[in-house]
């Protein structure tokens, strides 16, 4: 099962476009996906920091992700 | 009262501030952000701002809610542009009213540092050479 | 740039905002003080402000050069009114621009708490039973 | 030699109206002034605190006055 993560800022640059598909296989946490993701996008270690947000919420490294989570990728914000 | 908005036009600084304000309120405090005419001396052409809008309202809420918990606060007004600006445009209005000055102008401060932490808005500075995305104390 | 003026007319909040924002700002604070309705529970009708002009455009121009020299800042504006004001009517606009948003806050927070204490401009309560001086913290 | 007196807000009612005369007799001091207009006008003592005023600026105590300059009567300020 596939599921869809957003990307935005930078991120996109890394993604190469606003969203990318990613094969959910069994238990999955938010720190196992930026491990995925880090092999797959190593510019994603360049940057500061950044951090996984689940259904619009920060996550925390031990969430679990369900295939129906919305999920997407925060580099450091700068609004305002 | 607590009005937020994520906006693809021009803010209103007037109407933002006269909201924030009610009879019951001796005083408003307010910050507006514009876009600045130079970044590390670098001449800045325009800015883009993106934003995760479900997210964004999501933090902008949960922000004034604890404003409106934190401090004796009558109103708060958070209205935050999106889209592409051009120096001197206003990217973000937080006004507060309150009975009395001090919890006004805390609560607008907690606001717009709050705001530049936690909310999913990105701006990419386009300079006549180049653009780049803005990471804050990178 | 500073401005400071002593008006027997409707302030501008737009403006003066506007002006205290220049192409070198990142930001914006002010604080507007308006009429507020009630007075330990009593119903304000209108308000009645009087002021030693020449000194108190003296004292403003204090506290403007004082917030120059102690932050940052690149522009700050105070206009008070006097006068008769009505209930929401704005007293006083002070606005400061500065590159830096907490030089801002800083100094547009020193200007209102100065101007409280230093500036002579008094307020005349007119209640529906009677009138009073304020005095603050008496 | 008179000196004028501005007041301003309720001092203003103390002295029945926006300024009064004073004759200048001698040396006097800002302190020696509110001495002299306290026992004229004893409602100043009812104010919390109040200022003199010379020349748009406020005077201390030891400041002596001269016939030349502007006074004026402060009660606690209300702006803002």
């Amino acid at each position: 099962m596939d599921i869809n993560i957003l990307a935005f800022g930078i991120v996109k640059e890394f993604f190469g476009g606003p969203s990318i598909a990613l094969e959910l296989q069994g238990r999955l946490t938010v720190a196992g996906l930026k491990e995925k993701l880090e092999a797959t996008y190593p510019d994603l270690k360049r940057l500061r920091t950044y951090m996984v947000a689940v259904n619009d919420e920060y996550a925390e490294d031990e969430l679990v992700i369900r295939p129906e989570d919305e999920i997407a990728i925060i580099p450091p914000v700068s609004g305002g | 009262m607590i009005d937020i908005k994520i906006l693809n036009e021009p803010l209103d600084t007037a109407s933002c501030i006269g909201n924030a304000t009610d009879a019951a309120c001796g005083g408003t405090a307010s910050f507006i952000g514009v876009v600045r005419d130079k970044t590390d001396g670098r001449k800045v052409v325009r800015l883009e701002y993106e934003c995760y809008e479900s997210m964004a309202l999501k933090e902008l809420a949960k922000i004034a809610a604890h404003a409106v918990e934190s401090w004796k606060i009558n109103n708060i007004v958070i209205h935050h542009r999106v889209g592409v600006l051009n120096v001197g445009d206003v990217a973000v209005i937080i006004a507060v009213g309150a009975a009395h000055r001090a919890a006004a102008f805390d609560a607008c401060r907690y606001a717009i540092d709050t705001l530049k932490i936690t909310v999913p808005i990105w701006k990419k500075e386009v300079f006549e050479n180049g653009e780049v995305w803005v990471s804050p104390h990178a």
